[in-house]
């Protein structure tokens, strides 16, 4: 059995849990792994992977044009794959490596010394789960992060550029960012950030990345002039039903044991997440418009992203009314903002993820409060707190800008970026794949 | 003989068909297509972008008949195509040169 | 750690371990929760939402027309949020609230009192689970349910008016009667009525609720002239396979705990479907059709309905009985009785859920015997079994019958309960929602 | 409690396990369940059958033409379900039989004896599972081997010729493979193979079947003719990312356990996959195409078949080489020769089942060795395990292929085996269910 | 010249697009089409609401000609087509008043 | 009277409703069509199986119109449709012989 000192020390979660498990790590001496816990990581782990494949590339792939369909059904599988080896080779040993700063760790590349019987702790003292299912756990993250961003670059991208976009960004800005939140001695962790379940290191920084990608990248042909109506809802509303089903793995999974805090997240994760889809369409009504079917949706995904960093840090009424107002939030942004703006993040991967997961962030040190229904201590200082996590978003905000423009660039020069003006028009999905996602 | 062209409201096409077998016609090619014209179409939107066509799914049916017939059809289509309502659609008689049925090789009135 | 005397005292399932339930909870000092009963019951929990999100929307969406499709998926994720907001504000207290009768209890309302670490008995003494799980599963039921009802009233009745609708139903019909069926001191609990995953509370009362809804809504326009054929087969394949899946969380999941109760509701549910699904395709044979697929998943859900309050009661060889008679009385009710009677339950939710509620219901009793298979005790008295499980029976119809007509006229007056002759033409999706679900 | 001596004494998995689980079945006074191992063991069973449906109906009726739709998801759904009921009925005694020999096992038949308290043996002394959920943990791996054979004969195969050929071959081949395999005292199990989670009687089974059926069957109408293209990638992408996820029950519930073993199989089924899915893209650009979306689908399903036998027997990093290999062989073996030898096996259930499983099967010898990150012995002899493994492979490929001639010739002397030209030319789905896929 | 339209079945799409190419006809416009006559459709039952429409899926081409092929067209798709079954299809003739490229902007017959 | 058919680019269509539009043309069919010309496709692979048809996506538009503005509108479809780039399409014009609006029953160029 291997004890990690840093990596896998604290895995994932409301950091206040940490000088406990920090503790506990050096004084206990038999640390067991429960199989209840076990199951429900792997569990946990598969979810997220239901999340990228099929979900996500559901929900992305319907709001894009028949013709770019599947490409971007296949841009997500690949950059996920690719995430994946780059996380065994060398990312966990940035991420969560034996040794390491307040930016990154090193050592356990290529997971060396880690076998079946390696462990790795939770935030219970003595409580371990075996170390694969932490890699592969947390492998889906960065598979499903760098997944998000593309949200704004499809329908005009090569696949190849973006396969390098793909392989300096989550060197330069997903496994960093990772460290600083969830490995102890990273730079938020010791800030004592909350983020239960990745409202930093997954939302915030694919949103905010998305973002700068799409502004170096440019628009699509006919923004803003031709019809760029999803082609198929019905494929969206069925990835938002999956990345719903699949985001407990991301929420309640991240408690790390299959336990009352797991619980608390499970609930939160339903409860705000209701709400948010729901007020989405009440902020369309107020707006004399109709209560629409993708802005059920696009609520529900608000919510997800909102009660992420919250999950288990607030009580479910903390967290209805926390998904309520990101989902108000995202919906003016999106709606009447962005237009007014006139950058073209297609699939609102900004709009969404950025701007949810920040209120997600900031609001978790409202919620926090046990006045609230928080699961704050008695004396918790809520001012304190929102400082710490507004310092912990605008960190990763430059953080996350920094690396997509050298990963943009990168990208370019190998590559040339965006394919040709007659392939755009054609589609990526006969241009860049040769193949039609539909032969009726 | 003469070829006609009707562009109708797809809900209309039952009715349509069965007031043209009451009279005899027997074939007929359908396709869907969309128009435009005076009637407006609903505004769709989409996470804000408004689009608010007026492309409107119609039907188009073809028919070829005789000379003898085809006022009658002309007429027959009218009727039963019309709700009163903008956005019925047109009825467009051209000239046919020649029908062969593929089948026999038949040709002319016989081959419809 | 919190103690409750009525609401989670005894959870779900076979009502004749209540006793057993009922003396531990207040002999038993130490109650202990197993992570392995909990990583269960968020997994099923979980298995629940994507049998509602996307597994029926896509169900019910499927056999839509094209221009109803966004409408009937939206409808369903937006009852099934309201359920689960109204369910923790205060439908978690009338139907488990600590204080209350045979028909409902209070307490509890808004949560109070609950957290992460609150607990919730299970049908073994001295073995809990955290009530925040308890909450979930729960939930879902609720969720699932009301979104159930709906498929007799789609492609015709006003978002606003379900959403009215749904709120009232729930209130008056789902949550009084999963107190009687579930709650300790409830009236079908107290009675011994036999109803293990909800068989009862869920697929008689949706199912009967959805009759009495679309008879007083009124057929759609061009029904039994017009072609109403399903849009997409593929889509409502999809659903049924979700549904399989996500059922096991249904049933197995109702045994409160990872134990040979739930793996024998396994079995059940895999058998008695699989069953069902290939004698609805044979039942077609038999009258001089071919085997259809839509047969093949109507079957799928038709035994899956009759199993559900068999689950843990019944033998496999049972349970295969039960849903071959299931499907074939199904089959001809939704092929030759309805067509006969000219009421337009657009999707079948009485057909099948209704009518196969029923069938389960009474047949429990049957299968429950030990000398057919099942897991009664050696004296087990059919007879006057037969005769609780049907005054469980009709009084659920009867009690869901008011319930709907009650909550059909309080949408009517509030709403105005149909759309306009000229949306429902063009479709709900347009009329309703401003959007189309197809834009190839 | 039952104690079975042969079946369910060792499940599935690694045979060098096997002696010491023999050893702890006699000794062992007090086998005990844990419930962690109940719940993920649940799981799994139920992620199996959704890689059958929605899993493997959507990724091969994806393929087909859209005439066909329908009925290759019908087809998928009944097979399962009848291989189903047969292995309740006598295919686990067949296959886990309490009596027996090296081909095939007798008694339990109708699940005589078993109760839910009933358990059945791991590969850990003293460690069991309920035997409802062992038997139907093996029921679900019968179901989806009968369903994949039916890749190679979609779009012209007669329904109920699909429904007798299954249930010849489940009972002539699949039975007796499976209890060579994994039931002690089985001849591939006795001469210690490694095949941790199927692929001898899953993959290379199916494959080979599938091969010798479509030989039998013949050509589709217009085969290299006519375009055949897939109508639709986006149902076979679905499709591909449900059997991803699905596949962890496979491969890491086939460990019987919550426990590192299953996390090491977990890890494996990742980075394969991923390696497997970007190899295939490579392949096609080395050879001059367009890296493919279908490329990409087709690689992860490769990958997956290739890391079935090797999940818990080898290191994640000869996982990764073994599924970049699988990937270009299947690649090669499906564009480039399968179009020069001319026959139709429509979706190519042998070119990447039969292919990626041998591959798989021989190639699990080799990163076995502890030398290569492993996990055998120290003392590991790689030519020997070599020898064992070719053995099993072309032992299954010749049982295999004389089974699938007897099944076919008897299909066909009962139901004619193929449909008429007029209904291949029409369509199965109208042909053979009289309905449409999709109305739109 | 003359504007042609056949309606096929759609399996014969591929055959009489070899058999016109061989006859050097260059360019024709295809589309997706229902057809009602004289064959009769598949009956369709969803649990038990039966549709036996008589409206069968075919191919539509329009074929835009000089007068001197025309003929030869015509007959062209006439064999090619037939399967000496009902719903084989017609082949239209129409004349055509005129005609051009829009990329040269190029008149007559030169433009086809 | 002329029945217009115009084959085009499917992304030209808002630019050339748009210069219609501008001309006077307030109705028009519009169906999605496949074409043969001599513009070359993509090739398309599937697992090794090669398809590479010249069957292109295009749109077809369908305008009745006066003879007077019938040739305006041949022209203006030719100038908006155009990219200069091979498969920009084809205007033909027909002959129409009489044309009626559903709703009122009107005929001739007032139906239009
Ligand atoms: N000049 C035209 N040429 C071809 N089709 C036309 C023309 N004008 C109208 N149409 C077709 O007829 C349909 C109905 O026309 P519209 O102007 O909306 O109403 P109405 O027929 O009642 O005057 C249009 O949607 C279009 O398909
Ligand atoms: N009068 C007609 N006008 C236009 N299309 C017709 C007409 N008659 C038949 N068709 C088309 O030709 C197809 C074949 O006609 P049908 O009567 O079934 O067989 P056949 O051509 O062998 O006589 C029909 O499906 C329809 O599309
Ligand atoms: N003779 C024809 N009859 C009908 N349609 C034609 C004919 N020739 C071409 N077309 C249509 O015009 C489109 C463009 O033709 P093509 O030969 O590719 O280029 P261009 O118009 O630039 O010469 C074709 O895709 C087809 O739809």
């Amino acid at each position: 059995m291997i004890r990690k000192m840093i990596g896998g020390l604290a895995g994932t979660g409301a950091s206040l849990f940490a000088a406990t498990a920090a503790f506990a790590q050096e004084a206990a001496p038999a640390a067991t792994v429960d199989k209840g816990d076990t199951a429900w990581m792997m569990v946990s782990t598969i979810l997220v992977l239901m999340m990228i494949l099929p979900g996500l590339a559901l929900f992305y792939g319907g709001l894009t044009r028949t013709k770019n369909m599947i490409a971007t059904m296949t841009q997500i599988g690949a950059v996920a794959c690719l995430a994946m080896l780059m996380w065994v080779m060398f990312g966990y040993g940035l991420a969560f490596g034996p040794e390491g700063n307040a930016f990154i760790s090193w050592g356990k590349f290529f997971l060396s010394g880690v076998d079946a019987s390696s462990q790795a702790a939770t935030f219970t003292a003595g409580v371990e789960i075996p170390e694969y299912v932490f890699i592969c756990f947390q492998m889906t993250f960065a598979a499903i992060t760098v997944a998000l961003v593309l949200g704004s670059v499809v329908e005009r991208m090569k696949f190849s550029a973006i396969m390098v976009f793909a392989a300096v960004w989550l060197t330069l800005s997903y496994f960093p960012i990772a460290h600083m939140v969830w490995a102890a001695g990273g730079l938020f962790f010791d800030m004592g950030a909350l983020d239960f379940a990745g409202g930093t290191v997954v939302h915030i920084n694919a949103g905010v990345s998305a973002l700068v990608a799409c502004l170096i990248l440019g628009k699509r042909i006919g923004f803003q002039k031709e019809i760029m109506a999803p082609h198929s809802l019905t494929m969206t509303s069925i990835g938002t039903g999956l990345l719903w089903v699949g985001w407990f793995g991301f929420n309640a999974g991240s408690a790390l044991e299959a336990n009352g805090s797991a619980a608390l997240a499970m609930i939160n994760t339903f409860v705000a997440t209701a709400s948010a889809g729901l007020f989405w369409m009440l902020a369309e009504r107020a707006s004399g418009h109709k209560g629409s079917a993708l802005g059920f949706c696009s609520g529900i995904i608000a919510g997800l992203v909102a009660v992420t960093p919250a999950a288990g840090n607030s009580g479910p009424f903390g967290a209805i009314v926390l998904g309520a107002i990101a989902s108000i939030v995202c919906f003016y942004m999106v709606t009447i903002v962005k237009p007014k703006l006139g950058y073209d993040d297609a699939l609102d991967a900004f709009g969404i993820h950025g701007v949810g997961g920040i209120i997600g962030a900031i609001g978790t040190a409202v919620v926090y409060a046990p006045s609230l229904g928080g699961p704050g201590a008695e004396d918790y200082e809520m001012g304190a707190k929102l400082v710490v996590q507004v310092m912990a978003v605008a960190t990763t905000i430059g953080w996350a800008a920094i690396a997509t423009v050298i990963a943009m660039y990168v990208a370019k020069a190998v590559t040339g970026l965006r394919v040709t003006e007659e392939v755009e028009r054609e589609g990526l999905d006969l241009g860049e794949h040769g193949e039609r996602a539909y032969n009726y | 003989m003469k070829f006609i062209i009707a562009i109708i409201k797809p809900f209309k096409l039952d009715e349509v068909r069965e007031a043209l077998s009451a009279l005899g016609v027997a074939g007929m090619t359908v396709s869907e297509v969309k128009g435009f014209g005076r009637q407006k179409g609903q505004t769709e939107i989409y996470r804000g972008a408004e689009y608010s066509t007026n492309m409107l799914p119609k039907v188009k049916i073809e028919i070829a008949a005789s000379d003898d017939l085809a006022p009658q059809i002309v007429e027959t289509i009218q009727q039963a195509a019309s709700t009163e309502a903008i956005g019925d659609g047109k009825v467009f008689v051209l000239d046919l040169a020649s029908a062969t049925r593929i089948r026999t090789g038949e040709t002319g009135d016989t081959a419809l």
